[in-house]
């Protein structure tokens, strides 16, 4: 059974990103404007006005009460839907950390931006990166039809008896925010087919006034070790559900993403590039000229970065000769970067070959064509027994 | 990994539930006092049961009686009344009652 | 090592006894570690202390589960099941309490020392404020503890008239504790 | 037997619940804040949800594993999103048709300082909730530390009296006051002496939170923090009454009235008397400090008058 075409619309990333939550029927939303989400938040306003979307839509006076009224609500029992960026992410710390250990299933957008510190209005994957032990699901997409559909594929992976956890949405500020694309907005009625099946599952517990049941009880000893263990529980259960999920969406709407991860040419690839978010699309066009020179260099795009799949990228890597990491954020403490980090930890598994980090694309500097080039030509020269450099910060170099 | 541990939590998340557990502490045994009322005082007027923060004051019809459960001896029923009907006596004086 | 456990009520004074018993063991050139446990800070909530001390210095960073004494401010305690559990042999237990022990509370339990600390301490302090009677009852108990380290120790803690009171209260408590070998 | 002269109270006519609490819980002997929420509720009615946050209330009003000390619906929180939590739950309770009453219970660290920003939010969102601040000058919780609600000249354990110190040197956020300028729906002070007036004002929250933000400051002083003996604490309320220290008042959509008027006010020593966290204060001291209670009781006045 596939679902019908939808309308193509030349829309802006955030654009996409409003339809994509409007379209899954949320029920209460809460948002505070912030470049370069402000677009979304604006949009959705205008859905409600228009009679468009029938929500609650609460104009918060900031974006730590937006995650704690789109949480309370979810606890209440609804769907909900925020979204915001960089300074607003990290001023919502608590709230995030208490949405996810609540386990409430609220789908956030985070459009990506640099973190406070150093004051910056431009892209970066650096709010997402604060914000990996919040212990949200955190996954990443490349272009805008990504955003729309990963949107709605998160609410049925949120909402999911087994999972029960709170999704963000990352796309790269700027690069995807403001990026005009024609983007096919399914039919609203095929979206409530594709998450119907969340009907069938038992309901999640919910607050309801006059019944004894509290929410957020101080967890004693074990008590706080098994909520713990069964938050950490619930995001292995994500890896596979997230796969599950992509086959459905493909399945049904004719496009696939690849799940926790997408293998661009990697079958016979001897080198690896792994890149994420908008900076994939660029490796893709490299990856296609390095192939006609000859250099058999592949692509895997991490698109679930929490909780870190582990188990496709040993699988996707196992036996390359070298592999290098693009990261659109740095990692305070390591000098490699945090996605290049964390592979490492499966380095015994893929085997002890070089992995290069590389830190490009901070700040709206682009991750572009010739610093992908000089990548593939670095890793290639490493898997080939040359001397490599560990860890590259490109723009630091020219 | 074996597990031993019997879950606390029927939910994924720490919710309590008071009708499956209430919760309650020996709060009288806090007490060095004790609420004493002299029923030919009394007017049965429940200001020392409505100042009561405890609320432990149980109504016997024309005189009102602190549940030494939870009676934290605090002494704002003897302060209040209006008849000054209740005093506050050392739990001493109780001691051999066990 | 001597480990000492420490049993109170929000309020009266059982962490502040733990962390004098250490000043004191300091003067005697002896290695301490003193921590208390409790959740939120209540009047009249139950309360546990730690004391450890010992000639090298004290690395571990637990409860202590196997005390050598036991030292109980508020008599109402002892209707506490776990009051005591992991007393090691030759045990030492420190009571406030008006009543005489009349049987052993627990094999493992040697030496009782009770004193009516709360009664010292209303006549010397004028408020049921029982710790620091008890740790002279504790000094005399063990000789674990010369008095005189105790009474050169309160200085840090108390000043002025309190000071005064607790230093009779002290030597009371060290002079007036029923000593029981069982 | 003396002649039943006079009938039980009227208060107890304003209960239409149980106490939904445990016998006993973990507040302090005498403490004001264990009346105040044994109280709401018997006068509100149990179809409520406490939103929470650590403070004096946090150990009994949040349960402990599946354990819990009272029978009410609650959501915890952290001080930064009691009021927007407590938004999430009443639009969607409104929107499902679920009646419900939410009520933030919160104490005046969280009110004036780290959670006042999500209060004002919500209070000039006129969101359908009834927010009810228990004050007790501090961060009793946590051992009596100074707030923006400890007044001038109060000794806290972070306003210290020393050779040099004389305890907190400003003069405390008058919250009330600032509520009042979010012209909510319905606000009121109240405290623990007069029942009657605080219940009266509990049935009027319960009926305007139908129209919009409902705004209660309650007097509760901290016997512990304050050095006052337990059996005294409501005597202290009815004492901050009678000198003008806490003035009772309402107000409906932004116009205040008084509903207690003190004829002739005592001197502020009436009520710091009782307690020693005045006690350093000399004549000068004591003097300023009645001067802060006379200003702030004059603007209060001006403002009541004004809509008479």
């Amino acid at each position: 059974m596939k679902a019908k075409k939808g309308q193509v619309r030349v829309i802006t990333g955030n654009a996409v990103g409003a339809y994509g939550a409007m379209i899954c029927r949320p029920e209460v939303v809460a948002a505070y404007p912030i470049t370069p989400q402000s677009e979304l938040a604006e949009q959705l306003a205008q859905f409600v006005a228009n009679g468009v979307l029938d929500a609650e839509y609460v104009e918060v006076e900031g974006e730590n009460s937006a995650m704690n009224v789109v949480l309370a609500a979810s606890i209440a029992g609804a769907r909900t839907f925020t979204a915001t960026s960089s300074y607003g992410l990290v001023f919502m710390y608590d709230a995030l950390q208490e949405t996810a250990s609540f386990r409430a299933p609220v789908v956030m957008v985070d459009a990506n931006r640099e973190t406070p510190g150093i004051h910056a209005v431009s892209s970066g994957q650096q709010d997402m990166i604060s914000a990996r032990d919040t212990g949200w699901v955190q996954i990443v997409v490349e272009n805008d039809q990504e955003i729309l559909d990963q949107i709605i594929m998160a609410y049925r992976l949120a909402e999911d008896y087994d999972i029960q956890l709170p999704v963000m949405v990352n796309y790269d500020g700027f690069y995807l925010s403001y990026l005009a694309e024609a983007v096919e907005i399914p039919p609203i009625e095929d979206v409530d087919t594709f998450l119907a099946p969340l009907k069938q599952q038992p309901g999640r517990q919910k607050l309801v006034p006059g019944v004894s049941i509290g929410c957020g009880t101080h967890g004693m000893e074990m008590g706080y070790v098994e909520a713990r263990y069964k938050h950490c529980m619930a995001l292995e259960r994500v890896k596979n559900k997230v796969d599950e999920i992509d086959k459905a969406f493909g399945d049904y709407f004719g496009r696939y993403y690849g799940g926790q991860i997408e293998e661009y040419r990697t079958e016979d690839a001897e080198i690896i590039v792994l890149a994420s978010g908008s900076a994939a699309g660029t490796v893709r066009t490299v990856v296609d000229t390095k192939r006609e020179e000859g250099v058999k260099v592949g692509m895997v795009k991490l698109r679930l970065f929490r909780p870190f799949p582990a188990e496709r990228l040993i699988k996707a890597l196992k036996g390359k000769k070298a592999i290098g990491v693009i990261d659109r954020s740095l990692c305070f403490g390591w000098k490699y970067g945090p996605i290049c980090m964390e592979l490492k930890t499966l380095a015994v598994n893929i085997g002890a070959i070089p992995i290069l980090s590389y830190i490009d694309g901070l700040a709206n500097l682009d991750v572009n064509v010739p610093h992908i080039e000089r990548v593939i030509n670095e890793v290639n020269a490493a898997a080939q027994g040359k001397p490599y450099q560990e860890v590259t910060w490109i723009p630091m170099e020219e | 990994m074996v597990i031993k541990h019997k879950n606390i939590f029927k939910t994924e998340s720490a919710w309590s539930n008071a009708d499956e557990k209430l919760l309650c502490l020996d709060t009288g045994s806090w007490r060095t006092e004790r609420p004493v009322l002299d029923k030919e005082k009394c007017n049965y007027c429940g200001l020392c049961a409505l100042y009561c923060p405890p609320q432990c004051m149980k109504d016997m019809g024309d005189y009102f009686e602190a549940d030494l459960a939870f009676c934290k001896g605090c002494g704002i029923c003897a302060t209040e009344c209006p008849r000054n009907a209740i005093a506050m006596v050392p739990e001493g004086e109780f001691a051999d009652e066990g | 090592m001597k480990e000492i456990r420490i049993h109170g009520r929000g309020g009266q004074g059982a962490v502040l006894a733990a962390r004098m018993l250490a000043s004191a063991f300091v003067l005697e050139g002896k290695s301490v570690a003193s921590f208390p446990m409790y959740g939120f800070e209540r009047r009249g909530a139950p309360v546990v202390a730690f004391t450890r001390i010992d000639d090298k210095p004290i690395r571990e960073k637990t409860q202590i589960y196997t005390p050598d004494c036991l030292i109980v401010i508020d008599p109402g305690l002892l209707a506490l099941t776990t009051l005591f559990t992991g007393l090691k042999p030759e045990g030492v237990f420190i009571l406030n309490s008006p009543k005489k022990l009349t049987e052993q509370p627990s094999e493992n339990l040697k030496t009782s020392g009770v004193v009516n600390a709360t009664q010292i301490a209303v006549e010397e302090i004028g408020r049921d404020i029982p710790n620091t009677c008890l740790l002279g009852a504790f000094a005399a108990t063990t000789r674990w503890l010369k008095l005189q380290s105790l009474l050169d120790c309160l200085p840090d803690y108390l000043s002025g008239d309190i000071l005064q009171r607790n230093l009779k209260s002290t030597e009371r408590g060290y002079r007036e504790v029923e000593v029981t070998k069982w | 037997m003396v002649e039943k002269t006079k009938k039980k109270s009227r208060v107890f006519n304003y209960f239409c619940e149980e106490d939904q609490f445990a016998g006993g819980v973990a507040w302090c002997s005498g403490c004001p804040l264990e009346l105040t929420a044994r109280f709401v509720p018997k006068v509100l009615g149990k179809n409520m949800v406490f939103v929470g946050t650590p403070g004096c209330a946090a150990p009994v009003l949040h349960g402990q594993n599946v354990g819990a000390w009272h029978r009410l619906a609650y959501m915890a929180s952290v001080m930064t999103g009691v009021p927007s939590k407590a938004t999430g739950l009443t639009r969607y309770y409104n929107r499902i048709g679920q009646d419900a009453t939410v009520v933030c219970f919160t104490g005046d660290g969280c009110a004036t300082d780290v959670g006042f920003q999500p209060l004002s939010g919500a209070a000039e969102r006129n969101e359908k909730i009834i927010y009810i601040t228990y004050d007790n000058e501090g961060y009793m919780n946590t051992g009596n530390q100074r707030s923006s609600a400890t007044p001038l000249g109060a000794a806290t354990t972070t306003t210290p009296v020393g050779k040099i110190g004389r305890g907190k040197t400003t003069v405390s956020k008058n919250l009330p006051l600032v509520m009042l300028m979010h012209r909510p729906a319905y606000m009121a002070t109240a405290t623990l002496s007069h029942l009657e007036d605080f219940a009266k004002k509990l049935q009027k929250a319960k009926e305007k939170v139908k129209k919009g933000f409902v705004y209660l400051h309650v007097f509760s002083p901290c016997p512990v923090g304050w050095r006052i003996n337990s059996n005294m604490s409501i005597e202290v309320c009815r004492n901050a009454v009678r000198t003008n220290y806490f003035p009772l008042w309402e107000a409906e959509d932004g116009k205040p009235r008084f509903t207690v008027e003190i004829a002739n006010p005592k001197p502020i020593t009436e009520l710091t008397k009782l307690m020693r966290k005045f006690s350093h204060l000399k004549e000068d001291g004591l003097a300023e400090l009645q001067k802060a209670v006379d200003e702030r009781y004059a603007l209060v006045k001006s403002l009541c008058d004004a809509y008479k």
